[in-house]
């Protein structure tokens, strides 16, 4: 049957669960537009032959046919789509610079989009208030403390706090910080917050 | 200490009004619009003369504090106020922008439509956002995949690709000012409609749709 | 509504799809048995018994939800879809006695998504099967609740695999509520956490590793 | 809405605190507090008073129905009652836990109290399931709720308004054609 190749693109998907971002699949995505040019040829010679020829007994086999190049489309919409949701939501996961394995299954006009993306976000993050500006992927959990302690789960190196003060980020060592200086780092995986 | 942290100056929150409104009320906004935002359905009215103003207080504030010497004890009080209004907002503020994403066909197309006199949906900064983001996506689509398809078959109408908000949602609510004869439609054939009195203080669950011009109002706040 | 990470778009349910749900594109690939009611000339090789150039009219197969869908048309005879058995008055007077004792998973797993979508082709007994699905819903309600609930702190995985899709969804986001407001209960909730990706992410870093 | 939020919300609520400090009159953005002298009680909000208890710059006096009697008369009429009886904070549950966890030294017979009121919960959370199963079963369209709160509206809404909305989906497939429908689907 046509357009298998397509439900396969959407299959791989809904395997990656919670977000994750399989590789790109360039060369599914090639078979598919294959057939579906494929397909569309076939249909101009039973139009031809339908309209020169008055065969109109053709008219179900190109209705088929159309029916299969419009599945094929929404198919790879909903296949890219589906990838761009799972992009954006990396911009909150990550911050704005990805890590390269993750980059890895993006494809250029992907990582394009995504710079973009951050582009946009980041504007309009800036023109906040007026013009003053407000980090929004801050703040995303309700606040309960001006400080919280943290433990360092890689070494990642120095990190000022607002009044000047330098601390060293080592695998394994506790801090008292202020909490919206961690929050990012905490996300990402560099920092744990410990609940007393 | 105090004299620096000590002016309560109300905000002026239109000119062409008399209306002013102290910080507190403001907060109180700030904070109907976060939960309202988060529990309709669809995008509500743009609110960016609150958050302009609350934007106006937390920097005025966080000046004030620049002022004061370390370990102060009103110093970390305020701190910790900024903080909470800080989350609200900014989670009042993603709210918005997760709705923009999620329907921004839509939005887009609502905007167009709107009269001349009718309130914006959006902020500038937003309608912004919204304009590139899908310019940003058409784009992609197209060098992706439908640029390389058949002639016919080159676009997308993205207007019916992605959802519609769904206005036929329910929500609960709390009535704030009391509202007679609530049209109450009916959700089988052997029902007929009625109509209730929404009481103030009195707590709902109903369709967004029914009260939907009660949220924007004001009369009726989402829970 | 104030979560920044993953969440795909949205089936339908009912009788409209949404273009861009993988949910609804799995579903609408589910196939149906059919009749072709007319020639379909030069497609005889997406008839694997037979080796004719064309599919004959009156040939029974198995056709994808979505081309039956696109192919159906009210006034002219192109195909006739016959109804799965699970929507058929047998089946419906079962999910009428008691529709708890049903395995809704076995017999979908789409069987309300599929259900409403059947409702597309003009059969006589469409109201009959609006109404079982609606009926189905409503008495499995109490029974998903609770256990999405945990109300009898049993064990749930047994009747989750009874659920069809729906029901399976609604579950999850029953439990997501109870989570959430466990973790909280347990002082939890406040705490800054790591996002899930990156979790996944490490995860598999140690898997690759492992021989 | 994460609990956490709920919760967010609670410790906006103002609660009685001893200070055992003094402060002149502090100017909030949302209102004044203060002024704090030592042994004179005051209002402040719970975040302000859970942050100077942990610091222990307070005593918390707790709210007026925090008591062991007061609640095991509210939890017997919650029993009796087929209705959501009116509580008496709308974060009955959240001022609980949060006082109880910080300040327990603070508040008599702070294990009964915390027994008390989960018992007030579940019963409560017991009548909320029955009713949302006969708001569906009848197919309703509007309830009053009058006394529920927020955390307790908070731990069914994810699946109550799901649900809601797939009713409203199976239900319209009994009218095809009232929906708009033009897009075929491929």
């Amino acid at each position: 049957m046509f357009c298998e190749k397509a439900m396969e693109l959407i299959r791989e998907l809904q395997r990656s669960n919670e977000g994750q971002l399989p590789a790109f699949n360039e060369d599914g995505l090639r078979q598919v537009l294959q057939e579906m040019e494929s397909l569309y040829e076939q249909n101009q010679t039973d139009v031809n032959e339908a309209k020169s020829d008055g065969r109109s007994e053709l008219i179900p086999s190109i209705k088929l046919r159309h029916c299969c190049l419009l599945r094929n489309q929404r198919c790879l919409t909903a296949y890219l789509y589906d990838r761009l949701l799972r992009i954006r939501a990396l911009r909150w996961e990550y911050g704005s610079v990805l890590p390269a394995n993750v980059r890895f299954h993006m494809c250029a006009e992907e990582v394009q989009w995504f710079s973009q993306y951050k582009k946009s976000l980041a504007s309009f993050m800036r023109s906040l208030g007026g013009g003053e500006g407000l980090d929004i992927t801050q703040d995303m959990k309700p606040p309960k403390s001006l400080y919280i302690q943290v433990r360092c789960l890689k070494d990642h190196g120095e990190l000022e706090i607002d009044d000047g003060t330098v601390i060293l980020l080592k695998k394994n060592s506790q801090h008292f910080l202020p909490r919206w200086k961690c929050e990012q780092l905490i996300r990402q995986g560099v920092l744990e917050h410990v609940m007393s | 200490m105090s004299d620096a942290l000590s002016d309560d100056g109300s905000v002026n929150q239109d000119d062409s009004q008399e209306d002013v409104m102290t910080p507190a009320e403001l907060i109180a906004k700030l904070e109907e619009a976060w939960l309202n935002e988060k529990f309709s359905p669809e995008l509500q009215e743009n609110k960016s003369e609150v958050v302009e103003c609350v934007m106006e207080q937390l920097t005025h504030m966080e000046e004030n504090l620049q002022r004061v010497k370390k370990g102060d004890a009103k110093a970390s009080i305020h701190r910790m106020e900024i903080d909470r209004i800080r989350f609200v907002l900014s989670s009042y503020l993603r709210s918005r922008l997760q709705k923009l994403r999620k329907f921004f066909p839509h939005v887009l197309e609502k905007e167009k439509s709107r009269g001349e006199g009718d309130p914006s949906l959006l902020s500038p900064e937003e309608f912004a956002f919204a304009k590139e983001y899908y310019a940003n996506t058409e784009t992609y689509l197209k060098a992706v995949a439908l640029k390389r398809m058949p002639p016919n078959l080159q676009t997308v109408d993205m207007l019916k690709a992605v959802p519609e908000p769904c206005l036929d949602s329910f929500v609960f609510l709390r009535v704030k000012e009391r509202q007679e004869n609530i049209l109450v439609e009916p959700e089988t054939d052997d029902q007929r409609e009625y109509v209730v009195d929404l009481e103030e203080g009195s707590q709902h669950l109903m369709r967004y749709r029914t009260i939907a011009p009660l949220v924007s109002t004001g009369a009726v706040q989402l829970i | 509504m104030d979560t920044q990470s993953y969440l795909p778009v949205k089936p339908g349910v009912g009788m409209e799809e949404n273009f861009l749900s993988l949910d609804d594109i799995l579903l609408s690939h589910e196939r149906l048995p059919i009749r072709t009611e007319c020639s379909f000339p030069r497609l005889g090789f997406l008839e694997k018994s037979s080796d004719s150039h064309d599919i004959p009219e009156g040939t029974k197969m198995e056709l994808p939800l979505w081309l039956s869908k696109g192919l159906y048309e009210k006034k002219r005879r192109v195909l006739s879809v016959e109804l799965p058995k699970v929507y058929r008055e047998g089946w419906r007077t079962v999910f009428n006695a008691d529709p708890n004792v049903v395995d809704l998973h076995k017999m979908g797993p789409y069987y309300y998504g599929l259900g409403s979508q059947m409702l597309h082709f003009d059969s006589p007994e469409n109201p009959e099967i609006a109404q079982t699905l609606l009926q189905t819903f409503i008495g499995r309600f109490r029974r998903n609740m609770d256990s999405s609930q945990n109300a009898y702190n049993e064990d749930t995985s047994a009747l989750v695999e009874r659920l069809d899709c729906l029901e399976k969804a609604l579950f999850s986001s029953g439990q997501s509520g109870l989570n959430s407001f466990q973790s909280w209960e347990k002082g939890r909730a406040s705490q800054l956490t790591a996002s899930s990706l990156v979790l996944n992410y490490r995860k598999r870093k140690i898997n690759d590793l492992q021989p | 809405m994460d609990a956490s939020e709920v919760e967010f919300l609670a410790e906006k609520e103002t609660v009685k605190i001893i200070p055992n400090f003094s402060l002149d009159k502090i100017y909030l953005i949302g209102g004044d507090l203060g002024p704090f002298n030592p042994g004179l009680p005051v209002d402040v909000p719970v975040w302000l008073a859970l942050n100077l208890k942990q610091r222990q710059k307070c005593r918390i006096v707790p709210p007026a129905w925090m008591d062991v009697d007061k609640l095991e008369e509210m939890r017997d009429l919650e029993r009796k009652e087929d209705t959501f009886t009116p509580v008496p904070s709308p974060y009955y549950m959240e001022l609980t836990k949060l006082l109880l966890n910080f300040a327990s030294d603070n508040i008599p017979k702070a294990d009964e109290i915390r027994t008390l009121v989960k018992d007030i919960w579940d019963t409560r959370i017991a009548k909320l399931r029955l009713s949302a199963d006969s708001f569906i079963s009848q197919l309703e369209a509007h309830a009053k709720l009058d006394n529920l709160t927020l955390m307790e509206i908070n731990t069914i809404r994810a699946f109550l308004l799901d649900s809601l909305n797939c009713l409203y989906k199976l239900r319209s497939n009994q009218h095809p054609g009232s929906s708009k429908g033009q897009f075929a689907d491929f």
